[in-house]
């Protein structure tokens, strides 16, 4: 009956190109479930008044596939109605307004993957080694710093 | 005994340290302390990133503490400032 | 700086075209939200052990309309940072692994359009006036009910 | 005194009256119980959705109960069996 029971997809892209929500979710939707839930990030266009003209993205390529995999398998444990989970995260530049990264999971029950979506960024803000500077009209550049990363100065935002 | 391992360094240590890999020679037997102090000797100004970074290991991450790291010939080392994904 | 606070806008289509989740989310893309989470309903391919070939919707399209502006009311004074509302509801005949329905909420910190969408899906299926009919491969149609609907026989799924 | 509403049939409720919508005379004040019992006269068949429907009148909806509703000329009424929507 479940046709993707037997191949539950990961699915990690890190890519310089533009993201698409639709190419995220066509790639987790399955026929035996109902649900997709979908968390995107956006670059905003300011940070603490400065105007942010645009981002650039760094990874460290193959340990963030390798944590993504780690937290993919958290999630399956804790909740096992996820059928498939995407992440794309684009590197490189990405101009104001445009999608950082997408992530898309779908399940039987949509709390699940609904659930699950939110543990994903959270998780990955945490502990995939992905890097932001933010580049401003008139002030230079910084590095940003997640919140939830443990080894941070925790400023407040 | 010494090792030759690869460094890498990312974000905010690439600019500090100017340089974005290398390798370089170090003992096997090393505390990941000893070993961040290795390359703050190196390069000075990742001194700015003391108390706010973790190295990986591997591709494992390893907080600077007096834990011993086997390092091993051609192990992958890099310098992780605080992670800005997402 | 915040350049859509005066501009929140709820957004609502009811529509017999092929939904786009790329159409949603750019339809709430907000230069100073950092977050849009969504949530896509896809019609799955069986229940209780039928095929299912294909599904049909009807609705009640004006108080549709009218039953989601007021969700998207609730929404607002539950979680005041959110931005744009906007949800895409498929009507007529939807073929199976197809969206029925997409919503898509921004919002300045992620939680909030993440609870917003939880929240806007639950009300949906309780209060909107819409009805899906599904049509099997071997035995007939049957109309569905939402065990969120209060008045409806609320069978075991 | 009577006055004439829209009737407006959903989903199996449309099935089982085998129309979509038709304007009936009905009287002003009249309980919501007493309007669905007046379209069930009409079609008997909607009997089989009694306990799982509701009304909505002028698109506020109603349950089936001994509450008065103040009808005015014109104003729609629609049969609302369990919702699917989603």
């Amino acid at each position: 009956m479940n046709n993707c029971d037997n191949d539950a997809k990961d699915l990690i892209k890190l890519t310089y190109d533009k993201l698409s929500s639709d190419a995220v979710s066509e790639s987790v939707v399955c026929p035996s479930c109902g649900a997709i839930s979908m968390f995107i990030g956006t670059t905003r266009n300011n940070f603490e008044g400065k105007k942010v003209v645009q981002l650039e993205y760094e990874a460290y390529i193959p340990m963030a596939e390798a944590q993504l995999k780690k937290i993919f398998s958290d999630i399956r444990k804790t909740w096992p109605s996820v059928r498939h989970i995407c992440v794309h995260h684009r590197l490189g530049v990405v101009p104001v307004m445009e999608a950082s990264v997408i992530i898309g999971i779908s399940s039987t029950h949509r709390s699940e993957s609904l659930e699950a979506v939110k543990y994903c960024i959270d998780a990955l803000k945490a502990a995939v080694p992905i890097w932001k500077k933010e580049i401003y009209e008139t002030e230079g550049s910084s590095w940003k710093e997640n919140k939830e990363c443990l080894w941070g100065r925790n400023e407040v935002k | 005994m010494n090792t030759e391992v690869l460094v890498l360094y990312f974000a905010k240590s690439a600019e500090l340290a100017d340089v974005r890999s290398e390798t370089i020679s170090v003992a096997r037997e090393i505390t990941s302390l000893q070993l961040w102090e290795e390359l703050v000797n190196r390069h000075p100004r990742l001194s700015a990133l003391r108390n706010q970074v973790v190295l990986a290991v591997r591709q494992e991450y390893v907080a600077l503490e007096d834990q011993l790291l086997s390092l091993r010939s051609g192990d992958e080392v890099a310098v992780i400032p605080p992670l800005s994904g997402g």
